[in-house]
């Protein structure tokens, strides 16, 4: 069941999160109502393209970046 | 840009296989507000407008994201890598930014010191040669010695961005022998990247005959921004007509522009 | 000059009572062929033109008359009284331009000195102040002294016209210093007239807050005389709208463009 | 009758020119193929204006400046 | 100035038929306390040092007179007219001041505007006549307008004095145009006054081929004016001396100063 | 170099553990016969004088032997590796020279380029590092860019020796803010090398804050080599002492240098 | 006798002052204790020679300028 | 004998040279009559001490450079 899996933690940009194993990447964006076509996904280190978001998932003590692009010269 | 007549004066500016009618790029970087900026670079003119790449802001992140304020479709945006003090950390976010999706372009920077955000240039043409093998096409923000910059020509960069003076210095183009010296001795496209200060500088610049300037602060810290990138598109576009167009010689002798003879006799 | 917007920064040149839009004056001299001048005056934008006095040439005098190739109606033909040496020969070229019947302004060299063509101040008041006892708009061309653009602003003049340096040397702007100090000190419009040599040098004069160039050597002796027309067109309005966008400071400091937070953590 | 009349010498903008005593400058100018329009006279230092110009006459050792506007800077 | 070999190179400045080993002159206004005055006019090897004619202050008189402090046997007392603002105030200023019985020099000053302290030529022009008259011999503090230096010449001056900078300003050689084209025309000694800021700007003004320099506030200005007085000293001979002995062209060129012979076979 | 008083302004050169009175360090090269070299460097007043490592032409090898007319006794000789394009070549010179048995310094060249005679910076850091492993003193001639002068003085060098402009070339100072940003930013002793051509180059060099000049060219090529080194020596020591002795702000305001007081009543 | 001089009313580098009427500018320098050689002298707009000082007597209304040299540039 | 010593061929200087096996280059240099304090001695790409130069002998093919100082900038 749902309610049974595993919490985790995992670092995002920066900063501790709780969240459940196995979750994957295009959930965790979700979650975080951020539109997968705004932002480039690196995990742990290696960039993650788009189409294998759903296929890649959180394990403890993994790494995520969430970067886009801002105002710059 | 130079309308009628010859046709020389008139070409675009090829970089790395696309080319590019504005001769004048752009930064979107310190705008009082996105309103702001959106209408400055309208004003400028520009087709090629530099973003960079940061992590998103979680818990608010909807308005830094560029993309809500200019669109891909009418812009070319080219990422950077500032903030990136070595070789392997541009690398990563020229990466990223090429995921995004938009271009294999980016504007590679690699600093080499915090206080003056000069290049480090072991590190950049390190960075290149890596970029250029993964097919990025690198504009490399370097400074102005043309030994450096003969090197990353060699090293496969698509344009070669030397410096007028430290970035968002406004001090002009301190040493117009060296970008001199940088366009003779190089094929590539060189594109004159950070420290005009107004469009004076931006004119100067061009007449040099360089084939491009980048800029943002002389346009985001002006006290009307919107007007000043109007003034930059203009001072370019003179510049560089100016320098298709052969000055005259100076020279230390005054020569009347009115006829001497025809003069009337003394009452 | 610049349409969107702001109306300060549109405001028109005013000269003696006329309005006028381009803030570009052309002289017509030196070219090496009419149509060619025909083209760069028209290249330029400008609308005052200026014109000399001379004896009609009696044995072919039909093309030498500027009226076969610019017409009155069309551009604002404004007389100078170059070539001559002295007050009593400057008012009577002055007399007669006006009884040409166009305009009551004339631009009033009293030249001083052979070799450097500049000015001879005290020749230059005194006409001044018979020029404008009969009537006339006294545009007076005369050298970056502030002392004598006080003095002529008290004759009553209805334009200073300081040289950026001497004519035809293409030499630039000398002395921004002095040109920016009779800016401060007269209410007179600013005209600087003579010494320019390239864009670059119409675009930092006008950044000092002078109200307009004319310029003649510059566009006649280019290689491409109606391509330069255009870049000067350009160069003054960048100047200008630059000045009254009000640019950054320059300091001897670096500032990132981009933002320092946000950075990826190091891996 | 126009034959009789007395030849004169005049200088026209510095060259020496023989005329006939009383001719006007209208004259003079249609003689050189000059437009009035075109032309500002100068008669004996002088400024001779348009409408004046029938009216002006030579005389014995006059000195006419015929002017127009050239090419200058 | 050069004592070895080359005679040319040791030429006197000879002013009104009198010869002065030094071609540097000084003020003795402005500064902190009379013994930092005169230990610093005695490092700067100065010569012709300059005074001011003003009321005997009836309260406290004494130490205000220059003569307290500099004898008129070691040092040749120039006095000024400066506060002038007229020729017939000017002139009665020099009158005084040859009253004093030194000698018939007088640095003329007329100023023509008390914001920016240039001179009033036409004022100028006219008191030189007067004084000239008189049997003065008239060092004519100018602008840098060749015309009027040619005037002065005219009018008798013993040395024409144009201006670096604005009086007190410190800006430099604003316009060596101008100082190089009044030496090259003039016939007379010419003398920088007013302007220099440092010693570069003292050592290039000499390389200009004037014949010596005046200044007062560079020296009593500096933080240390007793060893600035020194570096003044040293420019004024160093950029004289420069200019005699004829420096290399400046090109765009680089050129080994080593040999390119002679190198040995790669291992 | 200035003698009286002031200890701060008389302190010495010093680099690698030696101490140097003269700042001014002067070539061997291009002289047009051996006893002008000598005469040159004398009035010079330089202790530091370079040479370069050459083969011993073996037909004719007397007079070239620099030591057959400049006693290493009374001249520190400082030897260089001019005409070395890579690391390898510049340590093989250096070791050389070393052991021609006069001390252990060097001016570390490894050029990038033969037409402009830039240094390869990659090839000089890396060079710097073999050498100073084997207890060299290396002076490193290098750009004017900071990020490498950073690196050099990581590296160890002795003395970072930043171009003022091209070896030769005569230009001056092309960069002022460079060279002060480079002097800031390091501790060690900073000596600009190469590119001076006039008096007044080598006095607003010093006036910068540098440690010392070394240039060649500029007095051999001067039409009175002689002369000019003397003229040299006193620019170096004015620039020095100005920039010692706090120069006065420069400030676009005119301030009368004699009292507005005491000025006598109109008549 | 001395005491009976007339007092007169001059005015000495712009201020008023009494004095007696025939005093020489000799005397007023010396009441003023000012050195005559370092002293130049204008009388009602005349400069005074320093041998004329004994023979140059003050009257009502005078006007006397004392100048000398000070620092300046 | 010293006539019967056997001829080599070394390079001098880029040169060409014969010389005679076993030569020291000291002897090297008294021949080409360079004062070996003025000179440093490369041989074969190592650089020869001045006390080394009488036991460091020539043998075929050996690579002399011979360099000294000059002027330069």
């Amino acid at each position: 069941m749902e309610s049974h899996k595993l919490q985790i933690n995992v670092t995002v940009n920066g900063q501790a999160r709780s969240s459940q194993a196995g979750q994957s990447l295009d959930v965790l964006l979700r979650e975080l109502q951020l539109d997968s076509r705004m932002v480039v996904v690196e995990h742990n280190g290696v960039i993650v393209r788009r189409p294998d978001l759903v296929e890649t998932r959180l394990d403890e003590g993994d790494n995520v970046e969430l970067v886009h692009f801002v105002g710059g010269g | 840009m130079w309308v009628e007549g010859n046709e020389v004066l008139t070409n675009a500016l090829e970089i790395g296989g696309r080319s590019f009618q504005s001769r004048l790029m752009v930064g979107t970087g310190k705008y009082a507000d996105n309103p702001t900026m959106v209408q400055a670079i309208e004003a400028s003119g520009a087709q090629i407008v530099t973003v960079a790449v940061r992590r998103v802001n979680l818990d608010r992140s909807q308005d830094e994201n560029i993309l809500h304020h200019l669109s891909p479709d009418k812009f070319f945006l080219l990422a950077n890598t500032a903030g990136c003090y070595n070789a392997d950390e541009a690398v990563r976010y020229a990466r990223l930014a090429r995921e995004a999706g938009f271009n294999e372009f980016v504007k590679l920077e690699v600093i080499g010191d915090q206080k003056t955000l000069m290049p480090d240039v072991v590190g950049l043409v390190e960075a290149t040669k890596v970029l250029v093998t993964e097919g990025f096409q690198v504009m490399a923000y370097t400074n102005d010695d043309v030994v450096t910059a003969l090197r990353l020509e060699d090293a496969g960069c698509a344009a070669v961005m030397p410096l007028a003076s430290p970035i968002g210095s406004g001090l002009g183009l301190l040493n117009p022998y060296n970008i001199r010296t940088i366009k003779h001795r190089l094929s590539l496209p060189i594109i004159v990247d950070a420290g005009v200060g107004t469009a004076s500088d931006a004119c100067v610049t061009m007449e040099q005959g360089v084939d491009g300037i980048l800029m943002n602060t002389a346009i985001a810290a002006a006290s009307n921004p919107v007007a000043m990138a109007g003034a930059m598109k203009l001072a370019v576009e003179a510049g560089r007509l100016a320098f298709m167009s052969g000055p005259m010689p100076r020279k230390e002798v005054a020569k009347p522009s009115s006829p001497t003879k025809g003069m009337l006799d003394q009452t």
